[in-house]
């Protein structure tokens, strides 16, 4: 009488560990260290720019945000992995990946002011704006690789979403034809290890959230989230096998929210300060800068410099949010559809009048 | 006793029902130690325990499942959708065997369930937490739906879903959840369904609405007040079955309707309103009806947001039409 | 060319898209070397090969969310639901996403997909096989909901459907895909959507209908014209965006409107048509608007199917009640 | 670099193989050739109803139906699995299983022929009916098995479902939440290769079904679905776990569907004559009788009586469906609502009338 699981071995990668210590060879990428002040700068620039966006939030200049404090390597390392014409498609807490994709910091600040401009990538024009209905995006992914690989594009599509959305059926469909097809899509589970208040252990009793690859018949494997040279790595192994062989990989980046939910959480409500404290010991910013200033890569001058740059540039994009104009009224219906009916047309001036009469 | 306002008026009766019923659980994202996002089950999680106060994973179509099943054994499973936006993996469950489940096995098992849904705008939240799509749910036979405009109709309503042996869909107007705060009796009295509620008597026009719509209504119904023009208002409040003598008796009153609401103008309840009047009460009209809307499109986000509500303002000009006619 | 039914014109609609543009996809349950099960991607397969006519793993929710991705990618992706029983999976991805991906980034992006689905009752099928819940999808902005009732304006707005830069959900009803074969001209011309089709003129009454409803809209107008009573058909066609312009003109000719659809009454697409009616076509009105429908409860199995779902008869009634108003 | 899915072992059960004989030690119940004739009855009834059912299709009298010609065995041993308060929850195959609850053939034929009062169970009250849209009895197992549990009922739910059915989102989130739950539930997967017109391999790369339930972190295993011995063995054993450690599984029982899909569908369009002879080897029936006849608990006297007495039940039951009364017009409304409102009863009375008027 079967009365266990069935083993199975997930494998599990980490090059740097918490305390900037080298665990495993390095990747040729990051033989050099040099090499990792962009990831390094990428990381930082989201770390400021998300406090800046909460400050802006609390001080009701910005709607409702979600941070990804503690959790910036694995965007960066998602996008670092990718080229231009693989196609990202992120949930609401990737603003590293899609800063790294070329998305602005006014445009992320412009949609999440509540302006649909802001997604209206001026760059990263392929990628998929953010998706708000979780798990959603998964199914995108297949289909949009599907395209790729129908129209003999060299690319890949990577679906980012958290652990909770694990729960939801659309990952499985997803990942199930993508193995039955034979799609290029790389699924990355950025496990903060809580959906809102529900922790990953009340939120499946897998083992690990990779595993459920298997139900697919892709791969799946975890990666230290907090280590953005194994998140950069995996996803690079995973795309390769995603261009090259068709073969799809479930990445779970195992990380942590170091923050509220969004600014209309209160964490506090559901986890003690002791976990959180416990994380702050392997946040990825220090362990990457602990890791060059052993190398020798860093200097406290640089991160000064950096840091300045940084604030300044973040600055500038707050300002050229806040300058922004208000979108029009009528804008609300000029992109519903290409063909509008005749109908629409006079809705649309019974709201540009109100809205004009309004002041 | 304090004044409290919708969401601890939901509370108060998902406590009373716990209370009263033990047989009633309570589940969905985040309703446990969390209390909810919009904390209608606060407190919840530590007076009724972890066996009735459910956190399931983050599965809408799951939880809606999981309820049929549930109801059918015996229990009264009370689930929230964190919001409506996240309503629509339901819908397969709530059309395909929550309704149905009486019906199609000549009732030998049936479906005892609620499901509460955040629904409407005007707090700016973001994409997805701003629709009012209640029309879609109206048109299943063998489904209930209520939206309460009031915490004391929250209550009382809240209290006849979960008592009901047939499934609601209980939608709550987050706009006013924490509007209009109100002395609430725990008495554990149900108020009806499958009727409305006429909260304000007027011989000139009838206002015929729900949720949200229904303060804006009154804010209406205060600006005609002074210009000489009484309007009746009716909060609809069950939209299916919806009960139409209520409305076609105001309509008989007053001979002129406007009907507002917070959804999309093209398919939305008002249309079901508006058709029953043009069938069984056009001999009343002294005027043609009118549909205070939202516009046919998409939600925008927060910045045109209060440009695509429906308001007051909308309401008194349609009604001052229509008092033109005579 | 000889005569061919409805199911051969959506063949033949599909053949010529995949043949006229090379990004479009055939993609659903058994629509591969199966050919459908009602035979609609019949030799698609074998004509256009593997890597366009594409039988998918048993998920709806996948089918849309994929086309999406497709869609948004460079494809026009052909999706079939195999019964429109199961198309409520698909509303999460037909609300969220491929309705709003083009406002959403302000035209960036767009969803030029199709998801044809047969519904509608009358051919003795099992449960979740004969609904008629197009009001559900009416009600999403962004979307549009189109209804053939002929073999060739399945052919011709079908082709409309796919060339639109935007989602078109296209329901196919199953009482007539075998009903009525005409000469259908394989000639690529597509015909209008979010307008409607005039199919018959008459002064007196207007019935205004869609899909299966149209062939017993015309026997109740022979009927009737035994009678002296001459019925104007409107087949509203494109259910969204509607066309109200349509249906009003020919009210003010005949004032007088019967509204007749397959699917159950409260909140079906009929109401829309009343409110419509009822806001700008009053004073035109001559009569009540009556609406024949099918009643507020579950399509029953075989048995009792007939008795649900509404006929000529009751169109003849309805028609004949209106004329002793004048 | 990964390139492989990872190992696991997902194990298979049979005692009886193709030609009778066994592989394995037999457990209690089958030791005695003579307990398994029940079973034996029951697919054999299972077997003849189909056949008759079909043919009452052929000639009209009887909606479209699905026959499970072949995989009588799965029916009929998980059925026989499981004790009275045991919940059965089954797709529109499982008239073996059905059957061996207590639903009556009159039952059955009424409901394929077009009647509700067909699920109106006399025997197994608790039972769902029969489940058309694929996959959605799933979370209903779950919320039963919730309720058994919570109602300290030492009883499990039991879902049968087919291949195509392990592709929806349902089946995953059903068996999520068993596992973080802990829900007395045993899914059962009635593999007979083909969804209609779509191949199992088509339908997904996952080598075997059972190991979808490693998603979910609850157990998966095998069973030939061809041996009834093998089906309730580890179906019991499941229902054990199920009971008694909250445990949930997946069985894959792995059988064939030797006829149409439904009597709707012609499978000569998508599958050949080859493979299904083939697979007519193994069929269930055949299979047992053998081995009771190897072990002397069988003779052709025996089954000439079985065949006899069987097929007068089936006319006896066809008759009574033949001879039941119309339902009336009426009963469309009179279960939609245990409290329905004044407005249905108008639109009752026109219907009632309506009908009448036709005769
Ligand atoms: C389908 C759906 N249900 C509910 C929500 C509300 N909600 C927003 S985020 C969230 C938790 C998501 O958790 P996870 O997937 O782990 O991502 P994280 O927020 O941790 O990045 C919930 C329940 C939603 N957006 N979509
Ligand atoms: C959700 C849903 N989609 C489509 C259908 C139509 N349909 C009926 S049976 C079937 C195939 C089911 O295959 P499987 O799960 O393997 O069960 P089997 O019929 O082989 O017993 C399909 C597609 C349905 N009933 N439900
Ligand atoms: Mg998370
Ligand atoms: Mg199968």
């Amino acid at each position: 009488m079967v009365s266990r699981e069935p083993e199975l071995e997930i494998p599990f990668h980490r090059f740097i560990d918490e305390v900037g210590q080298v665990v495993q060879k390095l990747p040729g990428f990051a033989t050099d260290p040099q090499n990792l002040v962009p990831l390094y700068r990428a990381m930082m620039l989201t770390r400021v720019f998300d406090e800046r966006a909460v400050g802006l939030q609390r001080t009701g200049r910005l709607g409702t945000y979600a941070s990804s404090l503690g959790q910036e390597a694995v965007g960066v390392g998602v996008a670092a992995a990718m080229r231009d014409q693989d196609v990202l498609l992120p949930s609401f807490r990737e603003q590293g990946a899609m800063l790294w994709r070329g998305v602005s910091m006014k445009e992320l600040l412009l949609y999440w002011g509540g302006d649909e401009r802001g997604s209206d990538f001026t760059k990263a024009r392929s990628d998929f704006p953010i998706c708000i209905p979780v798990g959603t995006q998964f199914s995108h992914a297949a289909g949009v690789a599907f395209a790729l690989k129908q129209q003999g594009v060299d690319a890949a599509a990577v679906a980012v979403a958290g652990d909770g959305a694990t729960s939801k059926g659309d990952f499985y469909e997803a990942m199930n034809i993508t193995g039955a097809w034979r799609l290029p899509v790389v699924f990355v589970i950025n496990n903060n290890q809580w959906a809102i208040s529900v922790s990953r252990t009340k939120q499946t009793a897998a083992r690990s959230l990779a595993q459920k690859s298997v139900a697919a018949g892709i791969l799946g494997l975890q990666v230290d989230g907090n280590d953005v040279v194994a998140v950069k790595q995996t996803v690079s192994e995973a795309l390769e096998r995603a261009r090259h062989s068709c073969v799809a990989t479930v990445v779970e980046a195992v990380t942590y929210r170091l923050t509220d939910h969004t600014t209309a959480d209160d964490a506090s409500r559901y986890r003690s300060d002791e976990e959180v404290s416990k994380h702050w010991q392997y946040e990825p910013v220090r362990r990457l800068r602990q890791f060059m200033e052993n190398n020798h890569a860093w200097s406290s001058a640089d991160e000064e410099a950096l840091q300045k740059q940084v604030a300044s540039e973040v600055e500038t994009a707050i300002q050229a949010y806040l300058d922004s104009d208000a979108p029009a009224a009528g804008s609300m219906f000029d992109y519903l559809y290409k063909n509008p009916p005749k109908s629409l047309a006079n809705q649309r001036d019974h709201i540009v009048t109100r809205a004009a009469d309004d002041g | 006793m304090a004044e409290i306002n919708m969401v601890q008026a939901v509370n108060l009766a998902l406590a009373r029902a716990l209370e009263d019923d033990p047989s009633v659980v309570v589940l969905g994202e985040d309703v446990g130690i969390n209390g909810g996002v919009f904390r209608a089950t606060e407190g919840l999680y530590n007076r009724f325990g972890q066996d009735r106060i459910l956190d399931t994973p983050l599965a809408e179509a799951l939880i809606a499942g999981m309820s049929v099943g549930m109801a059918a054994a015996g229990l009264r499973p009370v689930s929230e959708i964190q919001f409506m936006g996240f309503i629509y993996p339901t819908i397969d469950q709530l059309e395909c065997h929550a309704s149905r489940l009486r019906n199609r096995t000549r009732g030998r098992l049936s479906c005892p369930m609620v499901i509460r849904a955040p629904y409407g705008g005007g707090v700016h939240a973001p994409e997805h937490h701003s629709e009012s799509r209640e029309a879609m749910l109206a048109h299943i036979p063998g489904l209930r739906v209520v939206i309460p405009s009031s915490p004391s109709r929250a209550y009382g309503l809240l209290l006849a879903a979960i008592r009901d042996p047939d499934p609601v869909v209980f939608l709550e107007p987050k706009k006013l959840y924490r509007a209009n705060a109100e002395h609430v009796e725990d008495d554990g009295i149900a108020l009806p369904m499958d009727t409305g509620f006429v909260l304000r008597e007027g011989d000139d026009v009838s206002l015929v609405t729900w949720g949200a719509m229904v303060q804006e209504s009154f804010a209406a119904a205060a600006t005609l007040s002074t210009r000489g023009i009484e309007a009746e208002i009716i909060d609809v409040s069950t939209l299916n079955p919806f009960d139409p003598e209520q409305v076609l008796a105001s309509v008989e009153k007053t001979g002129r309707c406007v009907i507002i609401h917070e959804a999309v103008r093209t398919g939305g309840f008002g249309s079901e309103i508006g058709a029953t009047i043009a069938e069984h009460g056009l001999m009343s009209l002294l005027a043609p009806v009118k549909r205070v809307t939202a516009p046919d499109t998409v939600v925008p986000l927060a910045k045109l947001e209060s440009c695509f509500m429906p308001g007051a303002d909308s309401i008194v000009q349609a009604a001052t039409d229509l008092m033109a006619y005579s």
